[in-house]
């Protein structure tokens, strides 16, 4: 019968076990000192928080209750006005959603466009790609908050500087999004409308579009979600919306907790309905397109 | 085909061109008609009415420029240099710009033959190309001036207050108080203050050059006055883009490490009470759903103000979300491996640790980075409610009206901050999934 | 009780960095003083500090009449006023001033009807509270609801915010704060307006004033109940003594000329407090 | 009619299509034969201007193609149809609307995208369909279809344009036998009937003999060999395919995808 | 030594093994064989105690290995190692690190968790490497290895535990003829000279016959043949695999993978 070890070992195993204690021994080390660093940066970044916060994590921790505390009991001595306050406040959140699906609309449409500009492959004009994707870039890293402020200064408070911030910057994101998905769209319908002398946007309609559409729009989706939290945010500080009239109601104090309470129920049940819908809606899309 | 079968695919082809076409119409229609409603809705016609276009003009041009101030209080009588009209820029006893001239008349030469004169008794003359010399004497609370009943645009005037906008430069006048703005290119004192005696100094003189100040070498005291800059506030800043990284760090680094053992109490595989996941997965749509925005509200009464909340605001919202990913990525383990770790008699942490963990390292981190540029943005606009980094900063220049230039200033930074977070995420990724475990 | 640091809170219409710049001084004073750490802090708003001072996580602020009122109804044992700020003349007070563009045509309240009104922050004293209780005693029929007299009412979120809303036309007239001395054209000598107009952000002869309140006492600088009776005159004594002992600081505490502070009680601001819960009620 | 001179194509250092030159008097059936590699797609996809030439020169009747740019370029584009290999449909929409993509050079994007197609543009792909056998499939998703009817709705959608060139790159190579046949019969009919010119890329020297008028054969980018079928004797494909003496018909056969399966030879023989 | 008494297992209404018996005295190399379904895999998870048992007993030197708990069945587990058709390796783990995996019953959970390991295990794992043959491999990740070296590593690991028994599940139905034949060399090589008990499930007959000293036939469920490899002839080998009278040798080899190619007839023969 054959020998076991078909494959003739050169180094001897006492070569083979110092080699390989030593490189266990460094990734011990490399281990350990990642670890020791990680620690270290938790540890300290919590102390400097901690110390530059007003109150103390520990000190602050037994009345993490109060705040929700004194709003919900206020809000159930008067809950028999619940209903007609959640009435009163559902035109803000329209209002809210209106925002985050006008800027998800306009942003994705702004995305589509990037990320075809900004494709190998599929760009109109293949020597701007690198701008394109800069601009994408760019657009991204703005928190919306920063074209918010600037905006209200020129257009004034209300919807539209936060629907044109939040739109930036969810063209910036998709952007991204979109073009790695049209990275991998398949050329040969593309080529196939080429050939027939059909303009870029034609191609981009025929050839690609259809191809790259249910990926899309479960990105649009799960962009809307978080465009819902963005705009609700806006409102905090200045854009309309049921963020506003949630710092109003906070601002005030005890007397209008049972508004908060009624806009807090609002903002909380709109958030989840949307993200369990459009988690649902986009598993089925990307579901559907292994077949 | 014969014939007839050949009309009727000819019929069907219409229908279906009929229905595709339907379809083309509805989809844009739907979209049309929603955005005709926000138009509406928004109140967008009203907007163009309101829009300030002026302001938008004044703040581009002040967010690249600067104005020094020229103020002659008309009560005492005294003359003030100040850059942007702060006290911290204001020009030193003794000192001042070199394009202001003369001594019982002050003349201020704004450049394109804009010459603005400041005599004595509260008088002042100012000399436009093309307009007659306009002289205004101010006497109590009212003005006096020779000004034509019809005026251009770009003078503002009633007989309390004077204003004059030229490309040069502005001038205002009132009863107690005749300023002049000269606007120059640049962010000014973005270096040193006035009072610094780097101020003005070239780099090579820094560097190379004999000692300035007596006390300190160049270098030291150099980066120490730029470092304290009382303008600018370079420290400030600095220490803000650090609570800034440190809120969205402590805060997604802290969410990782609770959602990860909770995750797998969501998790089908591995955890058979049903009531217990069910419980779990609660609980994480309650942190997501409740969103960062609220969470630091709640937590600003027990922690106060500073970075400390919105750490534990990020924490508390990534940990709802987390968990939901992470349990998912629990749910699609690969068997094999954690069957093949059992055989061997491992103990059930050890399974965890050798059949689960390995597997699903790669998502979690790639995740947690993904989070980590991500939280940076959110870290500056909770900042900025919570009191704290560049968010606050940045919110604060912006609602006082102060100087766009710093405004200009803090995107520039944070959006340099971002893309910096952006790329270290990517980079530290790229580097740690293909290192072996 | 020993305490380990000492925490103020800092609330005004200034940017949060000068803000923190100008009170360097006192908190240099405090560290000295008290022999602990002393820590500055700029929420964002108004509630930012009142929720601190309740949650006992700021000792000392400066609050504005109406957020000491809503610390006050929230938890009277929180908080005690010790000390105001007396104004060059001698005063103690300010006013709020409803203005308006003129180019709208509006010169007063009753040209105000139907028209888009606009408050500042809801914990503001002169942007919000005291308009909200005394325009409605301008004459019969005003009150404060969104579509009875005026056609809205908004809230802009600030004093800065409520002067470019106004300038822009998104309102047609809006109430911020001023002392009421010196001129119109120069946005009088202190307050909001003036600090737009020295920003060159309005030109005060587009500005008319539609409306002024009663005097408005100021806010009272307030320390937290809880802490050691010492820390609490050493604090009153050293901020007391601030004008003497540093004008400039107390210039910048105060954000403007001052002749410095004095001692304060509750009493003067039950008014306040009754108007506040008043509002409540209603 | 066509003329092709001196036409060149490099990618970097390689020649791909190196100094071609091609005279054309009248529509004809032109097969273009040679190993893979030897700058056959590269042609055809010049001449269709979906790439550019690095230098040289293709007229059409007296119109210099490659000079032309933007729209000019789209126009001749649709009078130059192309059938690929892999028949770069768009699978995800019906067949009708596939072969409507002749016309998009007529069309206007905003008239695609309401799928505004004149009735008679309609009527005319049904017809052409048809034509070609496969009406039935009309309302069928492309990419539900067999791979010899994909290839059919792309000469549909060639006719659709109403051509006067068709160019096919090996349009059976990705064909049974049995399609492959059905295939190059249309191209032949069209060129018969229609009078179009049809230039095609082909793998095997059997199927260039039987359908074609004219057989091009290349190496290395070169043109190497222009004559008829008869011309094509196995000395010169052995020169074509750069074979040495062991070369046969049967090796270059072999060679190629269509005819390594034996079922082949019989398909054809039975024809 | 190993005894299994009436041992049963249901999977609902579906008996996946019926009443098995088998007794072993002394270290033996066992095949188990049997068409797919027959239950040989429950058979030796439950004898691993990866799955319970639902009825009977399995008794190994006297302890009752079917009614042992918590740390006892993990330290059964420990002694009665498995291999699995995938390896079931941990891929994302260097070489080294996996053959420890071994030895996890023996060490803390703490020290294990950040992968630390005393040196003397981490050289007797080199050393059984080196045994294996792939020693060189050390330091690779699983995944990096062809799947007769993972399967290697898996049975180095199985050694690692310094078992009484490995019991290998299809060990060599995801390999090719000659890694087959080099891993069940290695299992062989074990039992002959660690004197080591070792059961085998096996697809092949012609495997079975030359590497074991005892044969088991199972059939949906139940043990229908229990003897060695000469008195498995293909009558027993048709009854096995319930085929009717047209069954062949060549007919089982040609059901089972790793046979199915001409080569791996060649391989055997050759050794
Ligand atoms: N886009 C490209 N970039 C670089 N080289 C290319 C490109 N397209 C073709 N080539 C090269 O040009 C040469 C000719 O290729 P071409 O596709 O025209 O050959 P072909 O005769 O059509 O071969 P096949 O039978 O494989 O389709 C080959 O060497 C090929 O590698
Ligand atoms: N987890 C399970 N749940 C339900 N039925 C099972 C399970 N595992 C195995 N079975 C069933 O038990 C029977 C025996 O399966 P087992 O895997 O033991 O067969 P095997 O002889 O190993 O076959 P193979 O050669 O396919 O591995 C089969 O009918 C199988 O469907
Ligand atoms: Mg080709
Ligand atoms: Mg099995």
């Amino acid at each position: 019968m054959a020998e076991i070890s078909l494959s003739g070992a050169p180094d001897s195993v006492d070569s083979i076990q110092a080699s390989y204690m030593a490189q266990v021994q460094r990734r011990r080390l490399y281990g350990g000192l990642a670890l020791l660093i990680f620690a270290v940066l938790m540890v300290s970044g919590f102390n400097v928080a901690d110390d530059r916060n007003a109150g103390g994590f520990w000190e602050g921790l037994h009345q993490i209750g109060d705040y929700p505390a004194d709003v919900l009991s206020e809000a159930w001595e008067k809950r028999a006005d619940l209903p007609s306050l959640i009435a009163k406040y559902f035109p803000a959140l329209v209002e809210t959603i209106n925002i985050a699906a006008v800027s998800t609309l306009i942003g994705a449409i702004g995305g589509l466009f990037l990320s075809l500009l900004g494709t190998r492959g599929l760009a109109r004009w293949p020597r701007l790609i690198p701008l394109f994707r800069r601009v994408a870039d760019i657009m991204r890293a703005v928190p919306e908050i920063v074209i918010a402020l600037v905006l209200i200064f020129v257009l004034g408070g209300g919807p539209v500087p936060a629907m044109i911030a939040i739109a930036i910057h969810t063209a910036g994101a998709l952007g991204k999004m979109f073009s790695e998905v049209a990275e991998n769209a398949d050329l040969k319908p593309v080529e196939g409308l080429a050939s027939t002398g059909a303009t870029w946007s034609q191609r981009m309609l025929l050839g690609v579009l259809p191809q790259v559409a249910p990926n899309y729009i479960s990105y649009a989706l799960l962009r809307f979600e978080i465009n819902i939290r963005a705009s609700a945010i806006l409102g905090f500080v200045g854009a309309g919306g049921l963020g506003y009239e949630l710092r109003n109601a906070m601002a005030w104090g005890p007397g209008r907790f049972d508004e908060a309470a009624a806009i807090f129920i609002l903002l909380f049940g709109t958030i989840v309905f949307f993200d369990q819908v459009s988690s649902r809606y986009r598993n089925r899309l990307t579901e559907g397109q292994g077949q | 085909m014969t014939a007839t079968d050949l009309s009727f695919a000819k019929e069907n082809a219409d229908r279906l061109f009929q229905r595709k076409r339907l379809i083309g119409y509805a989809i844009p229609a739907v979209i049309l008609l929603y955005l005709i409603y926000i138009f509406f809705a928004f109140d967008l016609p009203g907007l163009a009415g309101r829009a300030n276009l002026n302001n938008a003009v004044t703040l581009a041009s002040d967010s690249w420029s600067h104005k020094v101030h020229v103020t002659r209080d008309n009560r005492s009588g005294e003359i003030t240099y100040a850059v942007e009209g702060e006290r911290k820029g204001t020009y030193p006893e003794g000192q001042r710009p070199d394009w202001v001239t003369g001594d019982e008349v002050i003349i201020i030469d704004l450049g394109g033959n804009h010459i603005v004169r400041y005599l004595p008794e509260n008088r002042t003359e100012i000399e436009l190309p093309g307009f007659p010399m306009i002289e205004v004497q101010a006497e109590g609370r009212s003005l006096i001036s020779n000004l034509p009943t019809d005026l251009p645009d770009w003078i503002s005037a009633s007989n309390r207050r004077i204003g004059i906008t030229t490309p040069e430069g502005r001038i205002t006048l009132t009863g107690s108080r005749t300023e002049v703005f000269n606007y120059f290119p640049g962010w000014e004192l973005f270096w040193f203050t006035l009072d610094s005696p780097y101020h003005g100094q070239g780099l090579a003189t820094i560097l190379f050059g004999e000692q300035i100040d007596p006390a300190r070498s160049n270098i030291a005291g150099a980066i120490s006055d730029w470092w304290n800059n009382p303008m600018w506030r370079h420290k400030d800043v600095a220490w803000a883009i650090g609570e800034t990284i440190l809120m969205a760090f402590l805060g997604t680094m802290g969410a990782a490490i609770i959602a990860l053992p909770l995750a797998f109490l969501a998790a089908k595989r591995f955890s058979p009470v049903m009531v217990l996941r069910a419980a779990t997965r609660r609980l994480f749509d309650f942190l997501r759903g409740v969103d960062a925005l609220i969470w630091t509200v709640v937590l600003a009464r027990a922690f106060g103000p500073g970075p400390l909340t919105g750490a534990l605001a990020i924490l508390i919202t990534d940990t709802g979300t987390f968990g939901k990913i992470f349990s998912e990525a629990l749910e699609n383990v690969d068997g094999k491996q954690i069957e093949g770790v059992s055989s061997t008699g491992a103990k059930p942490l050890q399974r965890y640790r050798f059949g689960v963990i390995p597997q699903v390292v790669p998502v979690l981190l790639a995740q947690i980075l993904y989070f980590l540029e991500s939280n940076t943005r959110s870290a500056t606009i909770i900042g900025a409610i919570t009191g704290g980094g560049i968010g606050l900063m940045l919110t604060q220049a912006i609602q006082t009206q102060k100087d766009w230039e710093e405004v200009a200033y803090y995107i520039v930074l944070i959006v340099v901050m971002v893309m910096f977070m952006d790329w270290f995420s990517g980079w530290l990724r790229g580097k740690l999934i293909d290192r072996k475990d | 009780a020993d305490i380990t640091e000492f925490r103020i809170g800092i609330l005004g219409g200034e940017n949060a960095q000068d803000r923190m710049n100008s009170y360097q001084c006192l908190a240099d004073y405090t560290t000295e003083a008290l022999g602990v750490e002393t820590k500055l802090f700029a929420p964002a708003d108004y509630n930012g500090v009142i929720q601190g001072l309740l949650g006992g996580t700021i000792d000392m602020a400066w609050l504005g009449a109406s957020s000491y009122a809503a610390t006050y109804l929230q938890d009277p044992e929180a908080v005690e006023p010790v000390l105001i700020k007396v104004n060059v003349d001698g005063s103690i007070g300010y006013h709020s001033i409803g203005f308006a563009r003129k180019d709208s045509g509006v010169t007063s309240l009753d040209d105000m009807e139907g028209k888009v009104f606009g408050f500042g922050d809801p914990n503001s004293t002169s942007g919000y509270l005291i308009p909200s209780i005394e325009i409605p005693q301008y004459k019969d029929g005003i009150t404060m609801e969104s579509g009875e007299y005026f056609g809205e009412v908004k809230f802009t979120g600030g004093h800065e915010q409520t002067i470019v809303a106004v300038n822009n036309g998104d309102i047609d007239g809006g109430v911020t704060w001023a002392d009421g001395q010196g001129n119109w054209e120069d946005g009088y000598n202190s307050g909001a307006l003036r600090k737009a107009v020295d920003a060159g952000l309005v030109d005060m002869n587009d500005m008319v004033q539609i409306w002024k309140s009663n005097v408005i006492p100021e806010g009272p600088v307030v320390l937290r109940k809880a802490l050691p009776a010492d820390v609490r005159e050493t604090m009153t004594a050293l901020v007391d003594g601030l004008h003497e002992r540093d004008a400039d600081c107390a210039y910048g505490v105060a954000a403007g000329d001052t002749l410095g502070f004095q001692p304060v009680t509750h009493d003067t601001y039950v008014s306040i407090v009754e108007a506040r819960k008043a509002k409540i009620g209603g | 009619m066509l003329k092709i001179d001196a036409l060149t194509k490099q990618f970097g250092q390689n020649t791909a299509v190196d100094a071609a030159n091609i005279t054309v008097d009248k529509p004809t059936m032109i097969g273009i034969i040679g190993r893979s590699g030897a700058g056959k797609s590269t042609l055809l996809r010049m001449v269709n201007r979906l790439s550019d030439a690095t230098s040289g020169t293709i007229t059409f009747e007296g119109e210099e193609i490659t000079a032309l740019r933007g729209a000019a370029k789209r126009d001749w584009q649709s009078r130059c149809a192309m059938i690929f290999q892999q028949f770069n449909l768009v699978p995800r929409m019906d067949v009708v609307s596939n072969v409507l993509h002749g016309t998009l050079n007529k069309r206007s994007t905003l008239a695609t995208m309401f799928n505004l197609y004149p009735q008679s543009d309609i009527h005319r792909a049904i017809e052409i369909l048809d034509r070609l056998g496969i009406a039935e499939q009309a309302p069928k998703r492309a990419e539900a279809l067999s791979g010899g009817q994909q290839q059919r709705v792309a000469i549909a959608r060639a006719l659709m344009q109403d051509p006067k060139i068709i160019l096919a790159d090996e349009p059976i190579a990705s064909l049974d036998p049995m399609n492959a046949q059905v295939v190059m019969q249309s191209l032949r009919t069209i060129h018969e009937e229609d009078g179009r010119m049809v230039i095609a890329n082909l793998h095997t020297l059997d199927t260039a003999r039987r359908y074609c008028d004219r057989v091009i054969g290349m190496r290395d980018g070169r043109i190497v060999f222009d004559g008829t079928p008869e011309q094509l004797t196995t000395g010169v494909a052995r020169d074509i395919y750069g074979a040495g003496s062991d070369f046969s018909e049967a090796a270059t056969s072999t060679e190629i995808e269509t005819l390594d399966r034996p079922e082949v030879r019989e398909a054809e023989a039975f024809i």
